[in-house]
């Protein structure tokens, strides 16, 4: 059927592009998930193995996928309320394209000046 | 390939389908159709369906009657548009109960507006009888329709066209088609055949009409020795877009829509004092082309303005919510705040196969039926609509007259057994399209057409002459020697569209002569046929229709008296 | 019929999937966003340490908090993702096998973390 | 204006691969896509094969994928597209020769949704009444045209074609929503499944591509809400 690559040769709208993101960060945050509860669990091992790992979350790599993440939670969950607002009043829905823009500038509003806090420390 | 049906219906537009639905159920039925069914130019139809229902003000049948009669300038047949007329109350409700969502009124009956040359107490001022869903009235009913047909499990054949009819012993004993997909063959043997197959509007430049609609069904019955009836009657539509032809519906005049000329005069106040804008067609087209020709057309261009500012947004937008995109799509033009330029444009065959009431296909003066084969729709001549069709009669016609002939083909197919199939009897269809195929020659289809539909435009249509049909009659003569040496690049087999486009050309090319010699012969003029050089019309030697042999010394033309029953002919004034 | 697809049998699991969506997506909203404020933001992976989690897991209120974003942000991610397997994969044993290896993952993880949050005893109970 | 037609061709009977052509022609700016394609066929080549009929968008024959986006080659205007036009055949339907698809797998998601009004006991004489506000309903999915357009760019589809997809939910709409038809617990059924509405992700290619400027997704929404309230 269609190849993966024809899914950004398409010139759909901006529903398009809010769909891409959701579903990549969603995917992206549930892979974290399975991650992050791996390692919380070690928490059972005591604290040595616990705080050892620690370190390797403040590994400046590990900062930055840190900044990723935020990014696509914070992403995911506003787009995330966008959809439930489409969903429950479906009028909503002559102003689509508008909404799909106003997640994306929502999103630049809050995660711009995070993302510079979170990187600051790295920077430390 | 041969297969074996009760009855064979060509055509899936409102007159196909709407006959398959009253022979569903009868035996075993296939319809032909060389579209997708909803893809029928059925669907193009916007304004509405004439029915005397008198949902928002006193209506009669009789008074319906009149205004058709009245308005085909008295060649229409009497008892044919009673039946009309009657019948399309009921065809209205049948409508209306298999879901067509028909716009409506505050109390939820089904909404009707004005429409031209409809009138109350036989023609004393406009009534509101055209029913209407929005302006995409034929949408709907062409949607209803092949819905219905799904319900009730109507076996389509998609993408067939029919190449040929076959009569056998003075008998119908089915039809060839070309399979699209495969390019092959068929042959539909049948009891009943109905061509419901639609009109050929293609033969001019200007045009309401869609691409296929190039009179394959007329062409192929006329080429098997049936007459053609009242062929020179061709409707020119007023309000087309400039240059593309793409209709803008008189329900826009309904609702108030104004023509008016470079100075921006309401100029029909001087052709049709009462009726104004809502005259009949004829009449307004004709006005328009007089406008253009005495110098008021815009920018001394060919065409004048549809003026709509007044109507304001609700009614464009609910009422004629299509139309105005098609100007905003096709113009650039704002229908809210500019005027729309248009023109006159090929609309409407009134001519066709002849048929009685009953949608039998009749052969001669006598109104003697060939068993068997059966026509509806524009393809048809019944006469309902004489020299020149109303608005909203069309729908009328496909779906009444649809539906008459399905059910008497029904009983047809009970009562009588299959004509004896003749051997080779796929030849002529199987020759036609090898000798394209095989072709040597260089002639463009697309170049021929292009002379054609320039030639008719300029000479055949709103205004005639001797002269110009005369010189029309040897160019046409020149395109058929041309179209002998027509080839086909594409020599495929699937969906080989270019071979049907010159099978397709070749249908407009007879039509055209059977229109050209038809005029020539009419010295008269009545509703859509105008001769400057006989612009009186003559009832004592011309109310009489038209009947058009093609013989082995080209075309013989008889003629058939008129059905007058409750309406004497008198002048026509609006 | 004129050629209908196949049945679909319906279970109305769609709808309950649908939300279910949307009902734990809102409520992520505020747990897993205010997680992100807490755990990285206003405290950072700097200051957190073995101590930082064994005196907030000293309360109730928080290992609730912790076990309710877990089951949710587990169960809609596991959907999710359902969604997205069902959507790309169309060739039955393959999607059988890719559904079933999520829902096995997705169990064994959600025990997994759910224990540790239970039964996390801090060392100065000990 | 100079403008050049990249058209993807594929002849089942020749060409093993789709392969492009190009065709450079002269034409105003505002003719219609479908009269360049014309313009090819008639004088060019005339083998260039796809569905056309009513030229004004009401016929739903030509659906194409033009410059990356799905729309009828009617209703477009060469001065809204450039100099350069990329056509290709609709995606997610099988080509079987250049732009023309197989639409019968379509049309059949259609035919399942019972798209004819359903009502128990006997007609009455005259219409069924209807207010005005009941017809405005379902007003706006009543103008589909079945062209096949919202369907092919719904990358829902493109992912499963099994999906019965929006056209066909539209369709379902136009019934659900009106008054007068008693068939809505059928239709329910059919779509209240995997490859039903739930799929639909609210995308709104669908609406984007619509030409008939149906609200598509709204159409699926409401469609949603009433599963949804019928349920809960
Ligand atoms: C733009 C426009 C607006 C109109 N508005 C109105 C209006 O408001 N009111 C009104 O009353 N009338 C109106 N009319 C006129 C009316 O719509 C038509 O006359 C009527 O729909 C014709 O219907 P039909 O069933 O005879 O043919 P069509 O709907 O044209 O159907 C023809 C069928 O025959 C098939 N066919 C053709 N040739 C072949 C072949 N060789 N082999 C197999 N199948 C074949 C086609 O595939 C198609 O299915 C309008 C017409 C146009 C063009
Ligand atoms: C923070 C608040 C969140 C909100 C408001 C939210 C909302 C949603 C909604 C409404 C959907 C359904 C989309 C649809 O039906 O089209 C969805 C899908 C999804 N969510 Fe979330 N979600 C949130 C957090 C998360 C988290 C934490 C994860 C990871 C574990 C996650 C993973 C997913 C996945 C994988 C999908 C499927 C994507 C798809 O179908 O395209 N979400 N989310
Ligand atoms: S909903 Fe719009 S895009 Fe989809 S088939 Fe109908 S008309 Fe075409
Ligand atoms: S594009 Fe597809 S996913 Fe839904 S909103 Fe339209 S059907
Ligand atoms: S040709 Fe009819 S929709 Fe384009």
């Amino acid at each position: 059927m269609v190849k993966p690559l024809e899914y950004l040769t398409y010139r759909g709208g901006p529903g398009h592009w809010s769909w891409m993101l959701h579903r990549l960060s969603g995917i992206g945050v549930f892979l974290f998930l399975l991650i992050h509860i791996v390692d919380i669990s070690l928490i059972g091992w005591g604290p040595k193995v616990f705080n050892q790992l620690l370190f390797l979350y403040r590994h400046p790599v590990f900062r930055v996928g840190e900044v990723g993440l935020v990014a696509a939670v914070l992403y995911h969950a506003i787009n995330g309320v966008r959809i439930c607002i489409i969903d429950f009043w479906p009028q909503t829905m002559a102003f689509h394209r508008k909404m799909s823009y106003a997640v994306g500038i929502i999103f630049a509003a809050l995660f711009i000046p995070t993302a510079v806090y979170m990187l600051s420390f790295i920077i430390k | 390939m041969v297969q074996r049906y009760d009855a064979v219906v060509v055509g899936a537009g409102g007159a196909g389908l709407m006959a398959a639905l009253q022979l569903a159920g009868h035996g075993n039925v296939a319809v032909l159709s060389k579209l997708y069914p909803t893809r029928s130019h059925t669907g193009a139809a916007q304004g509405g369906i004439g029915a005397a229902l008198g949902n928002l003000e006193e209506d009669h049948w009789e008074w319906h009657m009149f205004d058709t009669v009245k308005g085909s300038d008295y060649l229409a047949d009497q008892d044919a548009v009673e039946i009309l007329c009657r019948e399309a109350i009921e065809t209205v409700y049948d409508l209306e109960h298999w879901g067509l969502p028909f716009s409506r009124t505050p109390e939820g009956k089904i909404a009707q507006r004005p429409f031209g040359g409809h009138t109350k107490e036989f023609g004393k001022a406009p009534v509101r009888r055209s029913c209407y869903a929005a302006d995409r009235t034929g949408h709907m009913i062409l949607q209803t329709c092949y819905q219905q047909c799904i319900k009730h499990n109507v076996h389509f054949y998609n993408e067939y066209h029919v190449l040929d009819v076959l009569i056998e012993q003075g008998r119908c004993a089915g039809v060839v088609a070309f399979c699209l997909a495969t390019g092959e063959i068929h042959t539909f043997h049948s009891k009943a055949v109905l061509f419901a197959s639609g009109g050929c509007g293609k033969m001019f430049r200007v045009s309401s009409n869609a691409h296929s609609l190039t009179g394959d069904g007329m062409a192929v019955v006329y080429r098997r020795g049936i007459p053609l009836e009242d062929m020179e009657f061709f409707q020119f539509h007023p309000t087309g877009i400039y240059k593309m032809g793409i209709l803008l519906s008189e329900a826009a005049r309904g609702e108030g829509a104004i023509l008016r000329n470079k100075l921006n005069e309401r100029f029909m106040e001087r052709y049709a004092p009462t009726l104004l804008d809502l005259a009949p067609r004829d009449m307004v087209s004709r006005a328009i082309y007089r406008e253009i020709r005495e110098g008021r057309g815009i920018d001394g261009k060919n065409y004048v303005h549809l003026d709509m500012t007044h109507l304001g947004k609700e009614v464009l937008d609910e009422k004629l919510p299509d139309i105005t995109e098609f100007a905003r799509t096709y113009l650039g033009v704002e229908p809210l705040t500019q005027p729309v330029p248009i023109q006159p444009t090929a609309h409407y065959a009134m001519g066709g196969i002849p048929t009685d009431v009953e949608g039998r296909v009749v052969i001669d003066e006598k109104n003697t039926p060939l068993p068997g084969l059966y026509a509806a729709g524009e393809v048809a001549c019944v006469s309902v609509h004489g020299a020149n069709r109303l608005g909203t009669n069309s729908l009328v016609d496909i779906l009444v007259f649809g539906r008459r002939s399905g059910r008497h083909a029904a009983k047809f197919i009970h009562e009588n057994d299959w004509a004896p199939l003749g051997d080779q009897a796929d030849s002529t269809a199987r020759d036609a399209v090898s000798q394209v195929l095989n072709s040597t020659g260089k002639e463009r289809a697309a170049d021929i057409r292009d002379v054609l539909q320039d030639e008719m435009m300029d000479k055949a249509s709103v205004f005639r002459d001797a002269q110009g049909l005369t010189t029309l009659r040897e160019k046409l003569g020149e395109l058929r020697e041309r179209y002998k040496r027509v080839k086909s690049e594409d020599r495929g087999k699937s969906y080989n569209t270019e071979l049907l486009e010159v099978i397709e050309l070749g249908c407009l090319l007879d039509l055209a002569k059977v229109l050209v010699e038809s005029a020539l012969a009419r010295v008269e003029s009545r509703g859509g046929h105008y001769r400057e050089d006989f612009p009186k019309r003559n009832d004592a030697d011309w109310l009489k229709h038209t009947l058009a042999y093609q013989t082995s010394k080209g075309i013989e033309l008889r003629f058939k008296p008129v059905v007058i029953t409750k309406f004497q002919p008198m002048e026509r004034k609006y | 019929m004129n050629g209908a697809g196949k049945p679909r049998p319906e279970s109305g699991l769609e709808l309950y999937a649908w939300i279910f969506m949307r009902v734990s997506g809102l409520a992520l909203l505020f747990l897993a966003l205010g997680h992100l404020l807490i755990m990285h933001l206003i405290h950072n992976v700097d200051n957190i340490d073995f101590q930082f989690v064994a005196a907030r897991y000293a309360t109730p209120f928080w290992r609730t908090y912790d076990l309710l974003m877990l089951w949710f942000a587990m169960i809609h991610g596991v959907n999710g993702l359902r969604i997205v397997l069902v959507d790309y994969i169309n060739a039955r044993g393959w999607r059988v096998l890719s559904l079933a290896s999520l829902f096995v993952v997705g169990f064994v993880l959600l025990t997994l973390g759910s224990l540790a949050i239970l039964t996390f005893q801090a060392p100065a109970m000990r | 204006m100079q403008v050049t037609l990249k058209i993807k061709r594929f002849n089942p009977d020749k060409d093993k691969e789709p392969w492009w052509g190009e065709y450079r022609i002269d034409a105003e700016p505002t003719d219609r896509l479908l009269d360049a394609l014309n313009h090819v066929k008639w004088y060019l080549d005339g083998t260039l094969t796809y569905r056309r009929s009513c030229a004004h968008g009401v016929c739903g024959s030509d659906a194409m994928q033009i410059n990356g986006r799905n729309q009828l080659a009617c209703k477009v205007l060469l001065n809204s597209l450039g100099n350069n036009i990329t056509i290709e055949p609709m995606r997610g339907y099988r080509v079987i020769k250049d732009l023309l698809v197989d639409m019968d797998a379509f049309l059949a998601k259609y035919r399942s949704v019972k798209p004819y009004l359903i009502t128990h006991g006997p007609e009455p004489e005259k219409e069924r009444l209807q207010s005005p506000e009941d017809r405005e309903k379902f007003d706006d999915t009543t103008k589909c045209i079945l062209c096949g357009a919202c369907t092919s760019g719904c990358p829902s589809f493109w992912a499963d074609g099994e999906y019965i997809g929006p056209a066909a939910i539209v369709n379902a709409h136009r019934f659900l929503f009106d008054s007068r038809d008693e068939g809505g617990e059928e239709r329910m059924e059919i779509l209240n499944t995997l490859e039903g509405v739930w799929r639909c992700r609210t995308i709104f290619n669908c609406v984007e591509a619509c030409p008939r400027d149906i609200n598509v997704t709204r159409a699926i929404g409401e469609v949603k809400k009433a599963l949804l309230y019928r349920k809960v």
